[in-house]
């Protein structure tokens, strides 16, 4: 797997396992260091060096992992919609295995998301937990990831997995947003509105702001990085079993 | 109405199991396919009925001409012998389900539910099946399994009647059933391990 | 496909095909409520329309996995692959009698359960045509869930865990339907979203399943 | 060199704690797979290499 | 005995082996409650020690068909009934194993369920204390039921329907005392039934069960 | 040792299938069990497992030192070849797994799942079950069925040295298994429709 390879000549030719192999290969380093250096600058800064907010106190520094977690959760499941569709259409192998990857990634997020908020919630609400839309449509979408990766552990053959599990991930999508509207129709929350849109007036103040930016980036990079790793696993195990059956065969 | 299959490579658990397949069986005539365990002739059978897709080269007719009969046998064990089989005829638009049950000896059987059958009697309504779907191409994965010397005897003459009627067969068994037709052995269609192409390996990450 | 309905009905009224199964379910799931909640009976009324909903729910999934398993164990499923009807129809027809044997005569039911827990007498009328109108959603979405899982042995939990966030939005909009109706609220918009999530999943769903079931036959 | 939390020391601290833990938790099950798999992927090329060799040996 | 213990939880816990997929289902349900009844929490507390119980019961009942099924299809139970084993432990076996995959971790997930459906904090503790001494018996009557139905093809509801009636008591007096816990009421006599009904079952069902079983053989 | 068969009258479904069983198989040999299907083999075979009760007659010894392989191997396809294996053994309390792999040319196998396994390795494995029993008196119901000829020999084999250590065999097929030893046909033995005894209504419903 060390020989060079020709150019590629188009993007999709980074699906090619032995392509991406080495070009996730090549990019890791730089996103571990990039993660680690902007989740550490980010929490510490945010940690240590804001004020407290006037009305909230102190818990205003959950803030700089509640957010990003739960924005990273929501876009994880994107972007096994994404890859989900690209190997539907374009049966690329390299991104099935993608989505399987970002299933516990999105997962875990979820949960620090769901974790965080309960605990920001005692306090600010007086409670743990409401059923308020945005909360209870982030527990949906924990079954949707633990379905998910339910039925990819419970299908043993990995092509006839990665198609199925397409399917629901498609299907389910859907679901999820009819779920968000129903839950918004159902019950008018608690939480808060957008707070970190691009129009400036509607923004936690600056102080907040740009530790919250750092951390947001080293929560995406510790996503990427997780995926690569967990992409990485997952074709080397592919090529293992490949390489087995064929002994099989022989 | 001839069957031809050209240059066919089947898959299996995500391995090619058989590739370069070439044959053609003419109205009339029965084909057997022979080969050790695991070599793939269920396989075959399957992306014949269009169950599978073909790796690679072309079935001709496509799967509408095929009825399959395969391991199972696909009845209901609390519908009698005739409601099974009155339902697969339905299904195939055949109104008679009578020949079927003479040809197979299922006469005494027909207001049995099927779960009361024996194997082998079970394995008889299965194949009975094969007489309503008004195919052509009749294809079998070892039909004669838990059938006795008698049925095994009966299930060739609806065979050769079939093929009587300008029908054809294609039927992959380990055992002689007394029937003429030629002999496919697939032992020499053994997909070759894929070598090492660096190419090959973005596909199927060999 | 008439055929393939008249045999999925005759499987399930023959002996161990399950009809009734689902009602008595239902019957248990309603009568064990008061025992798990106490018998309190403001408590129970207030909470009626829902649990019927969720105990319909309930039983409506514990009769998915033979909607597929049992034709794809005895090979029968294969052989309706091959036979002259497209798979579509067989997975629409395989849901409608599901809600035939399972949706329909639960919602004719829902009144007589909604007896047992103290459900308010405004609320029968509004229960089921709530019913009506969400369970053959329920039915469509279960046939999917069996189509992806058809392949496993004993897939009955995974299918659960898998069908259950998509029932959400039925659930949230038929139990408001039905409770709503129950204190007399207004309940257009919840019964027109019902309508409207079960006309679209009936209309586009079959063909995920029969996707589904090609993938999981191949 | 710790910020005064006030009140709420025990909710920020426990919701640090939280997020360390799962992240620090799924990074380090992610490794310890990747690690695995690559020995075994090693192994089962190795044993390929060495069965090709071995067979090229007996046949010439 | 204890090479057949290992041998289910090895199965239970390797892919496909459905170890968790109890634990989902009874998140699920307790997701689905509220939107059933309504997001008022003042009743989903006064509800919710009842609906956790009736949760874990239902997630339990899911898991039964495969206690005995899957051995039984594919031929296993035949061979244990010739191994030099008595049918009585296989039964017993069966159970505990059931119990240490399904019971055990639902009762150490209760409480954080819990918070979701607003259980009062006095709830927490004798909610657990009940599951603990209660799922015991949901296991073992669960066998027995899975022993009745298991030469049936997809008996899964057939199976909750039988089973269901039996989990009445354990389900009031395991209610109860989650209930009056949380309330700050006096609970000894339903937690010493409760212990009653989890001893004598565990004590006497298991040789029923294998009745069942080698009759269902024959 | 051996197995003695008295006057044996077997069940199926409500209804006598076979009467007035006699044999007597002695230490070293093996009795080979035929008939058309519907007979009664698998039924009078569940019977001496001790997997049903018999309607009349004895059969001597008890079904603790029978082992008996059935249409289904029980093996578990999550579990690896050796595992399966491990666990019948140590449920017979039998230490050693290794020459019931070997007899059964599974060795190579031996990690893989036993889901992975072909139809004819899966039945290998589940007659190479019989070997970690430490029985004396072997069952096998249709022991060939999805065996290649290769493997068929090897089965052969296997019974062979199990006989030769003093053991005995009953085996019901319907192939030639190329086994010396007895054959019984069971086609004499079909019960006869009971006769409309008045007096027996009240049992058999008959
Ligand atoms: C279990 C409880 C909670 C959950 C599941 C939860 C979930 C979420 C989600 C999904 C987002 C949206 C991220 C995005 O899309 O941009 C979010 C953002 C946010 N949450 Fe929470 N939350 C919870 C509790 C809380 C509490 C108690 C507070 C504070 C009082 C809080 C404050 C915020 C803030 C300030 C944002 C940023 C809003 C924005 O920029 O969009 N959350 N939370
Ligand atoms: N589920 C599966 N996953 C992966 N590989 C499989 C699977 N089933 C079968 N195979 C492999 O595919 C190959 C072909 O199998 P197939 O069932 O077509 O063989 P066959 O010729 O019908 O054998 P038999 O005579 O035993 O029925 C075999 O080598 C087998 O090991
Ligand atoms: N579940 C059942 N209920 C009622 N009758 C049955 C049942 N199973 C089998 N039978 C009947 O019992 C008789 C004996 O069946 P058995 O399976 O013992 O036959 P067999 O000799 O093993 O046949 P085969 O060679 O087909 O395996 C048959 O006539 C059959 O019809
Ligand atoms: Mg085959
Ligand atoms: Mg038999």
């Amino acid at each position: 797997m060390s020989e060079r390879l020709p150019r590629p000549t188009s993007l999709w030719e980074y699906a090619n396992p032995r392509r991406f192999m080495a070009f996730s290969g090549f990019l890791l380093p730089f996103v571990a260091a990039g993660t680690v250096a902007a989740l550490v600058i980010g929490l510490v800064w945010g940690f240590f060096f804001t004020p407290d907010d006037y009305r909230q106190g102190s818990t205003v520094k959950i803030i700089y992992i509640h957010v990003p977690s739960a924005m990273v959760a929501i876009n994880a499941w994107l972007m096994m919609l994404v890859a989900s569709l690209i190997w539907l259409i374009r049966r690329h192998h390299v991104s099935a295995l993608a989505a399987k990857a970002a299933a516990p990634v999105g997962a875990t997020m979820t949960l620090i998301a769901l974790a965080t908020g309960a605990i920001w919630g005692q306090p600010m609400w007086g409670t743990w937990w409401a059923w308020d839309p945005r909360l209870t449509s982030f527990l949906v979408l924990f079954l949707f990831y633990l379905g998910y990766m339910a039925l990819w552990a419970a299908i043993e053959n990995d092509d006839t997995a990665a198609e199925l599990t397409s399917v629901l991930c498609i299907v389910g999508s859907v679901f999820a947003v009819l779920s968000r509207y129903a839950l918004v129709f159902w019950n008018q929350g608690l939480h808060q509105g957008a707070s970190l849109s691009l129009d400036k007036e509607e923004n936690v103040s600056d102080v907040f702001y740009w530790p919250l930016l750092l951390c947001l980036a080293g929560f995406v990079g510790f996503f990427v990085l997780l995926i690569l790793v967990r992409t990485r696993t997952e074709v080397r195990a592919r090529r293992m079993r490949a390489l087995q059956a064929r002994e099989r065969m022989t | 109405m001839e069957l031809i299959v050209s240059d066919l490579a089947v898959v299996r658990g995500g391995m090619r199991v058989l590739e370069g397949v070439n044959f053609r069986v003419s109205s009339g005539t029965a084909l057997v396919l022979r080969g050790p365990n695991g070599i793939g002739k269920t396989t075959l059978l399957r992306t014949l009925a269009g169950l599978q897709l073909a790796d690679e080269g072309a079935v001709a007719p496509g799967p509408e001409a095929m009825a399959y009969a395969s391991h199972a046998d696909g009845n209901k064990g609390t519908l009698s012998v005739s409601e099974n089989l009155e339902f697969w005829a339905s299904l195939h638009g055949v109104d008679d389900i009578s020949v079927a049950l003479r040809e197979f000896n299922m006469e005494a059987l027909e207001a049995r539910p099927a779960g009361s059958l024996s194997a082998g009697q079970k394995r008889r309504l299965g194949l009975a099946r094969m007489a309503v779907t008004g195919r052509r191409i009749w294809l079998f994965d070892e039909p004669t399994v838990s059938l006795d010397v008698d049925s095994v005897a009966l299930f060739a003459d609806a065979v050769r009647r079939h093929l009587g009627q300008g029908g054809l067969a294609v039927i992959a068994t380990h055992i002689d059933l007394g029937l003429e037709g030629e002999v496919l052995q697939l032992g020499p269609f053994k997909a070759e391990a894929p070598e090492d192409h660096h190419e090959d390996f973005h596909e199927a990450f060999l | 496909m008439i055929a393939l309905l008249k045999r999925d009905l005759a499987l399930s009224v023959r002996a161990g095909g399950g009809f009734g199964l689902a009602l008595a379910f239902f019957l248990i799931v309603v009568t064990l409520t008061p025992f798990a909640v106490g018998p309190n009976s403001a408590t129970l009324s207030t909470i009626a329309a829902g649990i019927l909903w969720l105990g319909a729910l309930l039983s409506c999934l514990l009769s998915l996995d033979r909607i597929l398993a049992l034709d794809y164990e005895d090979g029968a499923l294969e052989l309706l692959a091959t036979a002259p009807i497209p798979m579509e129809g067989v997975a629409t027809i395989k849901a409608l009698a599901h809600w035939l044997t399972t949706g329909l005569p639960l919602t004719l039911a829902a009144p007589a359960f909604g007896v047992l827990l103290n459900l308010p007498p405004e609320g029968f009328l509004w229960l089921t045509i709530s019913l009506a109108i969400g369970t053959p959603a329920l039915s469509v979405v279960g046939t999917f869930g069996a189509a992806l899982t058809v392949g496993l042995k004993r897939g009955g939990l995974l299918l659960s865990l898998i069908v259950l966030p998509l029932y959400v939005p039925t659930l949230i909009f038929g139990a408001e339907v039905a409770r709503r109706g129950a204190e007399g609220m207004a309940f257009e918009t919840p019964l027109a979203l019902l309508a409207g999530i079960t006309l679209a999943t009936v209309a586009l769903l079959p063909f995920a399943s029969a996707a589904a079931i090609r993938i999981n036959l191949r | 060199m710790m910020p005064d939390l006030g009140k709420y020391a025990a909710e920020v601290l426990s919701a640090y704690a939280v997020t360390i833990a799962l992240m620090v938790g799924l990074l380090v099950i992610s490794l310890r797979q990747s690690a695995k798999t690559k020995a075994a992927l090693r192994a089962v090329e190795e044993a390929r290499q060495a069965r090709k060799a071995g067979g090229q040996e007996t046949n010439g």
